[in-house]
């Protein structure tokens, strides 16, 4: 049992943590808002370069890491800067290529070097977070499968040069069997974007499907059995969000502290009033937790599907809640600046509210911890 | 006790429903309801209608053309209005300014003044809040210099709501800086456009430029626009401040968000099935439900007292912190009911005339900006922190 | 609409507060405990001497009061009293006996008059809050009923003279169907009794039914029939231990706001540090909730079904969520002191918890609230 | 970063079972999971089987008897020993006194007294708290003044858990009124015997007689029996204080109270079904089960960081309020999952050896005497307020 990072990690946290220091300020961010751009090209070539995308995949796949903590220290370090990435991404559509297996090396590669850009195309617009409920149809017409349907809120859609997309080659609207994956360039015809602004900082768009043809080399694994991949890249993406949650949370801390240490009034610093100071240790309590969570969650990601899932839910529940608590604790104990869109927490309460949007929020967890058996 | 309304009462509110039926123009009423941001056009026709039949400035004696109603009459108006979706009516010169001038202004100022306010002609916005200042409102640093027949005034106000359209401002002004900072405060009104003045927008969270920052650079302001006496306007401002808090629960807005939030709840679908058949989401609907009905009677409480002439103490500390909490847990509930598509920002389809395809659900788009714009309700007016140290000051006498 | 109580009440209220203030001291309750009795037979007098009994009672009943806010008058006074009394059990068995009609009205004169005391025995072993799961059976013999069956907590039971007990006629164990009720003498041969102390400071005795033969004229309203008025019974029953609850909470919280103000640490009172200044505010918010969810149940007591119960339920929750709440800031706010039996908070800190454990909890209710339609 | 324990460490723990099937009484365990009061001689029965074994004093270096465990081996020790129902090793001796006379104590007392805390001879308790001084330890009123080789100390202490059942008590007195508070404290073994002491029980609000007063009137302590320096008392007092609180998340305490209350909701039936299938009851044990899977794992981090030589710091703090939060929210769903059998008091059928029939199933009578009783892990030992305290203060320099 050990709780500290290994020298490799401690040194691509550190590492990471002065490149978006100076990378992902607000400057940057307001740039690739202007350019409706997923991500300002010049900070996802600079994680490129300092090897921050690879640090997402083993070493087989290409990478040099690939661990759930070493998720957890990237998107830590992502949150902790505010940074405004379609990294997440790389985990869900990229990790979906990987254990497809060799065929998709030469894409895996150009996508850890930086070089193309993937999008996750899974949820549709009746989906929710039901992971099988997947109405977007794939049918087989020779050697191609034509596909018809919708995706939602997919992020960094219509930037993307490659999308992984889920569609349905048999089996009832909510089957977890007949579900099946294929990648396919972002620009193929029968493909139409809605692009539009996110609330954390990044886009995302709604995507019309009509009449795709799809080679039969872009299928990812086996046909209609891609159900368990997908929820093992969920389970790392969530892994990572949450990791990110906390990078988040520790920012919007330390800008309350230091807030509270130096607004005055009555005459003395408003961070030497008990009821705050009793606040802010309840936030840091719960920070704590979702540290823990974190850390269950990074360190289960290879154990059963059961045991697996549990933390999945466990985490997710937990960090959504903490979350939404840290969030309006530090906007109420800013005031009236905690309000304002040109302060920094306005940027970091946006990404950490979001972050309950994506892959179940709270509720959805908590229900889904219980019907998974974990209380029984 | 009596939990019913008197005949007269239910009468009136049958005649409300009965005009609202009539008068309140569809248009608007789908913007409130699909949360649209409203124009300052929309807000003049709704006050213009209201006004039409007497009914804008309920709090105001009909001496002064208001309505005269009691707290019940003023709380049916307020529970009608919401439930029908009408706009709110902009409280700044109704239900703020108004009743100072009728108070402590001149017979001069409330004829030149009032009437302009009841018919529009005047956009009121409000100067009280300082950068820096938080709560404490005494701490004004906004000076106002006699010279002649003029004030001159330097400095700067913050937070002031929806100053963009507004065509004067009634402000606290430092003109005396002997005794306590409370004892040379001045209550001062002050045309918009007069030379020197500076609006700047301040966008919120939900990326919305809802308040301002007004700059105020060597400002001529004619004496006559002196409220009161020189030096005296902590107590207007604190009459304004305590006289029409009747609302500060905000029962009907919480009663329309619940039910948009239900209607969401039952849209939306989840593991198979309508959201709102989730036994966990649909608890904590209940909760917040269960919470809303007995604040209501708190809030009924309140207002039979008032109508019955007592003046509302820190009941209305009470009703803020619970009625805000209230509100803030059905703005994250509804933000939460929309699941993903709560995370498009595409805050322009929200304004008024925007042509642009709204993402996802209509209902989806404004939950997370309302969510966001909401936190500010435990922050104004006094925030719930501060509310809570007058509560256990007050009541509890600690 | 009007917020006021009436004159009578009003009176009804002082007198009562004045008379608990000096009658219902922690004197009494000791003798009460040590003589395993339900209540000071003084006390008791005295309750129904003021007219306290009657005031449960409408005057066709024999009362003078009868409407939901008579028993929340009584109720909250007792409740600030830190009084144990049988008096919820007149409200649930005489409530019961009062729908019956005029059959029963000797006997019900004799409650009202405090020289009969009855106990209430619906709820059974493995009933928990659930109104129609009834396994005692009643099967006709002759003229007679013959019962069979066991229940439980039987609040005052042992101590009562006569008995409004529930047993099944016909229908399966949940139906609401066939539930019939029976008033019985205590005594009678067939029950046998075990007795003990509640943590409440009252007593309650669990009862065993072996062939308790039951004339036919100890049937109250119709055989099978009895649901809808156990029903109203405890939605009447609901109101006043709300309504004591509020009392309850009150007084811990004057109890506490006292404490907060006198007592000192590092050198001034600590009702002046803020934290617990914040705290004592929203535990008064809490109870001003708890007040106006009294008041709705109270008001609404002679609705439809529907809207009745969705007031008992919401009333229910709320009281009960609020309870625990005030009970456990009391006590934490106190320290050590809030701790120790001898001091009164603990007599008021278990009466309240144990307010939860009667007809239904919070959690039940909350689900009973949406089951009941109110969220759709 | 790795979760998992090393070979080692699994060796001890599966030694640790093998041990506890074999040596631990079924009539102790039997107790200890059904929530029976345990009589003086079941501890002693414990300790003594224990340190048999050489493991009753885990954090005690060899030398002087203790197991020498670091304080993951400690953990994995405190994890087996609640899971298997083990009676908790009394504290007072062995994890509080036992280190300040390792590190304080002459030669002489050391060797007089270690052994026996051990063997069982002395049953220690503590003379900390006072009346009125709440969680202000170092306000100590009882005095002791010297007088030829005696002390005669007068005062009153509070608080004394199961003092009724000590030889000894350690205390901390007044030696001095000169400086500071701190700086006049004296640390002090007293004869429990000694004529001049009256213990007094405190019923708390589960009716157990679980804490006492312990009144000091002219009693006279042989000077060998101070610790350490005169007026240094306050060092060895933190010490202890600081000394031993890998445990104090309680953990172990909490999971077994989880599965208890899981176990308890699987036989009570709701509404035609077993209440753990209660959605909104599942819910609740969902969302305190996950907040303990999260805090153990902050415990591990502290542990962990202790066994590698880091003094924990204020992350005791942060453990000291989540635990105990989690474990009173556990008891508080205990209480509520046992329904109508929670307003049972027979608090005499909980004491060992009584041979009153329960009332309702035998998981059910301790429900809400544990709930009561457990109120207090907020308050003693550093209230919580006390730690949020110390949190704002050193963690985030308030």
């Amino acid at each position: 049992m050990n709780f500290d990072l290994t020298e490799e990690r401690q040194m691509l946290q550190d590492g990471l943590r002065r490149y978006l220091v100076q990378a992902a300020n607000p400057q940057s961010r307001a740039a690739a808002v202007e350019a409706e751009a997923a991500v300002d090209p010049e900070l996802w070539g600079g994680l490129a370069e300092m090897g921050v995308i690879g640090a997402l995949f083993t070493e087989e796949q290409g990478g040099f890491g690939g661990a759930g903590f070493d998720l957890a220290v990237v998107f830590e370090e992502l949150g902790r800067a505010g940074a405004v990435t379609p990294l997440l991404e790389v985990v869900l559509a990229g990790g979906l290529l990987a254990q497809a297996g060799d065929a998709h090396a030469d894409l895996l590669g150009e996508v850890i070097a930086g070089t193309r850009a993937l999008a996750y195309a899974h949820g549709e617009p009746a989906s929710r977070y039901d992971l099988s409920r997947v109405e977007t149809t794939a049918r087989r017409e020779g050697d191609d499968y034509v596909i018809d349907g919708r995706k939602a809120v997919v992020v960094g859609g219509a930037q993307a040069d490659m999308l992984v997309l889920s569609a349905r080659t048999s089996g009832e609207r909510d089957d977890a069997g007949g579900i099946s994956l294929f990648a396919v360039p972002a620009d193929s015809a029968g493909l139409q974007w809605r692009d539009y602004p996110l609330a954390d900082g990044g886009r995302a768009a709604e995507l019309v499907i009509d009449g795709l043809r799809a080679g039969s080399g872009s299928l990812l694994g086996a046909e209609g059995g891609a159900h368990d991949a997908i929820e093992y890249a969920q389970a790392r993406g969530t892994a990572a969000l949450c990791a990110e949650a906390l990078g988040l949370m520790e920012a919007a801390r330390a800008l309350t502290a230091d807030y509270l240490r130096t607004r005055k009034q009555f005459g003395q610093p408003i961070g030497k009033f008990q009821a705050l100071q009793h606040r802010m240790a309840d936030m840091l309590i719960e920070i704590e937790q979702a540290r823990s969570a974190v850390i269950n969650l990074c360190g289960r990601l290879q154990l059963s599907r059961r045991e697996r899932e549990i933390n999945v839910s466990a985490t997710k529940q937990l960090v959504g809640r903490v979350a939404r608590h840290v969030t309006e604790e530090a906007i109420q104990m800013h005031g009236g600046i905690g309000m304002t869109e040109e302060y920094e927490l306005a940027h970091l309460a946006r990404r950490l509210t979001m972050t309950d949007h994506r892959l179940g929020d709270s509720t959805y967890h908590l229900g889904r911890f219980v019907a998974l058996g974990a209380v029984a | 006790m009596n939990l019913d309304f008197t005949p007269e009462q239910e009468a009136f509110r049958a005649e409300l429903r009965a005009f609202l039926e009539q008068n309140l123009p569809e248009r608007l009423s789908d913007k409130v309801r699909s949360g649209q941001r409203l124009a300052k056009e929309d807000y003049e026709e709704w006050h213009a209608i209201l006004n039409g039949r007497g009914w804008l400035a309920g709090n105001w004696p009909k001496g002064h053309g208001g309505a005269g109603w009691d707290a019940v009459e003023r709380h049916i108006f307020e529970e009608e209005t919401t439930a029908a979706g009408a706009p709110r009516i902009v409280p700044f010169g109704l239900a703020m300014l108004g009743p100072v001038l009728q108070k402590f202004g001149s017979k001069e100022q409330q004829e030149h003044w009032l009437p302009r306010i009841l018919d529009g002609t005047d956009w009121w916005c409000q100067g009280y809040s300082e950068p820096g200042a938080g709560s404490d409102l005494a701490s004004v640093k906004t000076t106002a210099v006699r010279e002649g027949d003029h004030y001159i005034v330097n400095g700067q106000k913050t937070w002031t709501t929806l100053g963009q359209y507004a065509d004067m401002i009634f402000c606290l002004v430092r003109t005396s800086k002997e005794g306590k900072p409370q004892e040379g405060i001045s209550f001062l009104l002050i045309d918009m456009t007069s030379p020197g003045i500076e609006v700047r927008p301040i966008v919120l969270l939900d990326g919305e430029p809802e308040v301002n920052e007004v700059f105020f650079d060597n400002v001529k302001v004619p004496v006559e626009n002196l409220v009161g006496e020189e030096n005296k306007g902590w107590t207007y401002a604190k009459y304004l401040l305590t006289h029409e808090r009747t609302n500060i629960a905000g029962v009907g807005f919480a009663n329309a968000g619940l039910e948009n939030l239900k209607r969401i709840a039952r849209l939306e679908q989840s593991r198979g099935r309508p959201l709102i058949e989730d036994p966990l989401f649909a608890a904590r609907i209940a909760e917040v439900e269960i919470a809303l009905m007995a604040m209501a009677t708190t809030n009924l409480r309140v207002v039979s007292a008032a109508a019955a002439g007592q003046a509302p103490g820190a009941e209305s500390s009470m009703l803020k912190v619970k009625g805000t909490v209230i509100r803030q847990e059905i703005n994250a509930l509804t933000r939460e009911a929309v699941g993903p598509y709560a995370m498009p920002f595409a805050h322009e389809t929200l304004e008024a005339g925007s042509n642009a395809e709204p993402v996802g659900p209509d209902y989806a788009l404004p939950a997370t900006a309302q969510y966001f714009n909401n936190r500010k309700l435990s922050i104004y007016g006094g925030s719930n922190e501060v509310q809570r140290t007058i509560i256990a000051k007050t009541i509890l006498e600690l």
